[in-house]
């Protein structure tokens, strides 16, 4: 299990490739992989955002992401899973968030990953700022609903 | 001793000072729980009905009691991923 | 959309990796990406597993992909999809199946990679035979569910 | 013209000839549905309960009516992924 908050900007194929490579302890073991990528788009709300500020809680923030990854590693028999979050500045097509979970069996990869990443969405504090094309910056009121 | 109080996005705009997202208040001034915190801090201002609190990182209501040392954040709903 | 049917080993990390490079015209629209990559183990149903084969109907098989990409495309919105599935003899831990969906929205992405995966596991015209460590080998008799 | 008949897996082995995937026949023979494809290539051996079946690459039954020029292929339940 691994969390990670990241300031700069992350390629998550490359996190994935790497982290992969070095644990060698699950090579043969894991059937199942489910990833998921959220990416900042150019638009919201009918409106063009032209840059995002992401603010996080440091250290409220870690401890959520590992109850949560701990609490999906439990109900899922998951072999592994790893979280990474960007913040700070973040420019449109930047990957934002990474969840990844290795399994047996795809069943439990594909529910805890998607759990993982809704108690994410509603737990882990994390709160973004668009800026719009035309100047104006506004906080993202709430997240869309994910079921 | 203190409490450390911390306001995050919205909230801390809210507040109207913009650049410090951490205060602490002195313990006896007759605060009691995260309401009472809310109130001292607030000047006012009343408590947004969908704001989330956390004492020492871990989600709480306003009637939770407050004790030296603590951490108490007050912030809107969360937005990542 | 893409299909591939690959008889060598694939890097699904490195795959997304180019897919996505390639496909200038989605940068900024994509939010959600949803990838499930299935990795053959060293065991099965209680069985040491040292080498697996498997067969393919060419021409039926990548029809039947295309026509569950085409499927979750109209039903989920997707932005793009790709799946690679390999073939031939396979050792563990090597990749066997690939499948990513992009989309604007998780929930869509989410739904319709998991779709893409049991349809593809119980309609596209593959079958495993497995080697096992004691010499013998055996036809995998059916898919474990994935509900 | 002929009908090209293909068996997979461990349809192939059932019908033993383990080399051969894929054997054509001639069409007049009174062979008019799937099922009649099968009791002519199988030599007596039932048609297993489970066995899918595919007329140029679609999924059919046995009832289905074939004609020259079809590719006829059985297989087991499909195990990929």
């Amino acid at each position: 299990m691994h969390i990670a908050i990241n300031s700069e900007p992350f390629d998550p194929w490359q996190v994935l490739n790497d982290y992969q490579n070095e644990k060698s302890e699950l090579q043969g073991k894991y059937g199942a992989t489910a990833v998921f990528v959220g990416t900042m788009r150019d638009f919201n709300e009918g409106d063009d955002v032209s840059e995002m500020f992401l603010e996080h809680y440091p250290g409220m923030t870690e401890h959520h992401l590992e109850n949560i990854c701990s609490q999906a590693t439990g109900e899922h028999q998951l072999l592994d899973s790893l979280v990474v979050h960007r913040v700070g500045v973040i420019q449109p097509n930047d990957p934002i968030v990474l969840v990844a979970v290795w399994t047996a069996h795809r069943k439990q990869a594909f529910e805890a990953c998607r759990e993982i990443m809704e108690d994410l969405k509603s737990k882990a504090p994390f709160w973004k700022k668009e800026q719009l094309n035309d100047g104006q910056n506004r906080w993202v009121g709430k997240n869309t609903k994910g079921y | 001793m203190t409490i450390q109080v911390k306001f995050f996005a919205s909230m801390r705009d809210l507040m109207g000072d913009d650049q410090s997202i951490s205060r602490d208040i002195v313990e006896q001034q007759g605060i009691q729980t995260v309401d009472d915190v809310w109130t001292y801090c607030a000047q006012g201002k009343e408590k947004p009905s969908n704001v989330l609190i956390a004492v020492n990182m871990d989600y709480v209501d306003g009637q939770t009691q407050v004790k030296a040392g603590d951490e108490v954040a007050f912030f809107p709903p969360v937005t990542g991923g």
